[in-house]
């Protein structure tokens, strides 16, 4: 089955939860899947948010199950994360970070990559 | 006359920069406070705000120099100021 | 004061009308006024009437019309921009050959002189971009 | 090959759906085929029956529709996000309590999971960002 | 009469046709009314620009318009030009060429501005 | 697997560099023609090509390292590469 990587490089907003959506029904699909959280994306990582105080659901309640739905490798860029400020405390998910090289080779092991 | 430039997102903010003068002030809203800890707002020499539940809605922190104030803060900002401009 | 808001985002795709709205109600609170919320470019998407939402998903735009129900505000969408994202009244409807109408009750359907006139009348002009 | 096209920007606010289609003549130009294309965000705009274009400006859904007519491409809009943005069909719109449809003829609505299928299905797949 | 600055900071688009509408409407009204090209704005002045070809309204049309209807102040954020590599042989429109603290003066200068 | 880069903003273009292995190509369509001028992309080491139609529609020229190519070639790209990444 063809793999997929869903790469996620825009700060949260109710479009990004549409690309959660996807992440959903593609674990459904029993579809090899994983995410890379990288540049802007990985604002959608820290778990202080409070979106509902934005008008907008919490992208990062949808991210958390994604597990469940069978997406268990979530994978940071940690340049873009300490370019931001992003340190691993504040991360409350489970995620792999990545360097540039390990970054570049997951970009390049998948069958299909999906952006946002 | 005064500016109040309204940052709407943290891309904008390059721009807002080169572009302020004294008696102006910044305002970081919606997107925008990503940019509350670039440290070029320091060195600024006017007035720095950040909508806190803006912040709060991102995880963003808002520590000095920059001020967090809520949508009154935005307001009255606009009040004070002759006229607005928004950098998204 | 009086001020107008103008609104170049979706609220799908944008924060825009969203902090629009907590701007406004602000304002009224400190004592100003509304002079109009002007809708344009993406911005007059919020006037879809057929826009349908999960229930967990906050609905602006029926925010945006209860308060301005509420406080007498003005929602106006640009007409072009509107009829370019297909949001029209029954009259610009059947002008292009269709039957039915999409504008949501609430929202009244102008031409970029309503704002150009609330910019004139108004001590301060908000831009909420896309 | 079978390329399948995930396109994500709306006509108005994007290069997206006219640089898929460009893409997409040249596709089949060479000899492949367009296994389907989905349009997800504020890519299901273009679904909008209700559009309603200057005389001067070109209609990117209409040339779609004709593309698509010709060689049998599927266009496909994803239901959720078109909901959202009030692009429904009549057993949509009904279910919200809402009378007519706003989706064009020619495009069919359908859950994400056709747009997996077709990115199991086809040897490459592009998107077309907002 | 307040006088109103439009600020062009995007690139040509359908929706920066739409602000060149606001422009032109802002004309019939008599008010006294300017425009400043900044940022990627600045790519919307190259007259070469053959829209046609990408499915839409050549903006650089629509520009030019904009002296008849009473919009005669066409001005440049030069440095954002130059960043970009548009020298003033490419713009066809009659501009003025502003400097960052010309280009500050005139956006302290305005009753509104308005942004794209 | 190789990969073939689309870039469809200019801005898109910074990541995209970070992550350009041998064996991949580089497409600039869309807004992404503004960048065609980069010089990084000089120093890349793998070929370049840009939409002749989408940069003339914005008045952008094309001129080596990179190469215009049509919309045959985006194709051709697509179907020569493993796999393909917007950087939107």
């Amino acid at each position: 089955m063809r793999s997929v990587l869903y790469l996620v490089r825009r700060p949260p907003s109710r479009a990004a939860n549409e690309s959660v959506e996807m992440m959903l029904v593609s674990g459904v699909f029993e579809q090899p899947a994983s995410v890379l959280f990288m540049d802007d994306g990985v604002r959608q990582l820290p778990q202080r948010q409070d979106a509902a105080r934005l008008g907008r659901k919490d992208t990062t309640k949808a991210l958390g199950a994604l597990a469940t739905y069978g997406i268990e490798t979530l994978q940071v860029h940690a340049p873009s994360a300490a370019a931001r400020g992003i340190a691993v405390a504040d991360v409350g998910l489970d995620v792999q970070w990545l360097d540039d090289a390990e970054a570049r080779t997951v970009l390049h092991a998948a069958d299909v990559v999906i952006t946002d | 006359m005064s500016l109040v430039h309204l940052v709407q997102h943290s891309a904008g903010l390059n721009s807002c920069l080169a572009h302020v003068a004294d008696g102006d002030a910044v305002l970081l809203f919606g997107d925008g406070v990503h940019a509350a800890s670039d440290p070029r707002l320091a060195a600024l020499g006017i007035p720095v705000a950040a909508i806190n539940e803006d912040a709060a809605g991102r995880g963003v922190a808002i520590v000095p120099p920059v001020a967090a104030v809520g949508y009154d803060g935005f307001v009255a900002l606009v009040v004070e100021h002759d006229a607005s401009v928004t950098w998204s | 004061m009086r001020i107008a808001l103008l609104i170049q985002g979706a609220p799908q795709g944008s924060d825009a009308p969203a902090a629009a709205l907590r701007f406004a109600r602000a304002a009224l609170a400190a004592g100003h006024r509304i002079h109009r919320a002007f809708f344009h470019k993406d911005g007059v998407c919020i006037a879809n009437r057929f826009v349908s939402l999960p229930a967990d998903e906050p609905d602006v735009a029926a925010e945006w019309l209860a308060f301005a129900d509420r406080h007498g505000v003005e929602l106006t969408v640009c007409v072009a921009a509107a009829a370019r994202r297909g949001v029209v009244d029954a009259g610009e409807a059947a002008r292009a050959g269709l039957e039915g109408a999409t504008l949501r009750a609430g929202f009244e359907v102008a031409g970029l002189g309503q704002m150009i006139e609330a910019m004139l009348e108004a001590d301060r002009t908000v831009t909420f971009g896309a």
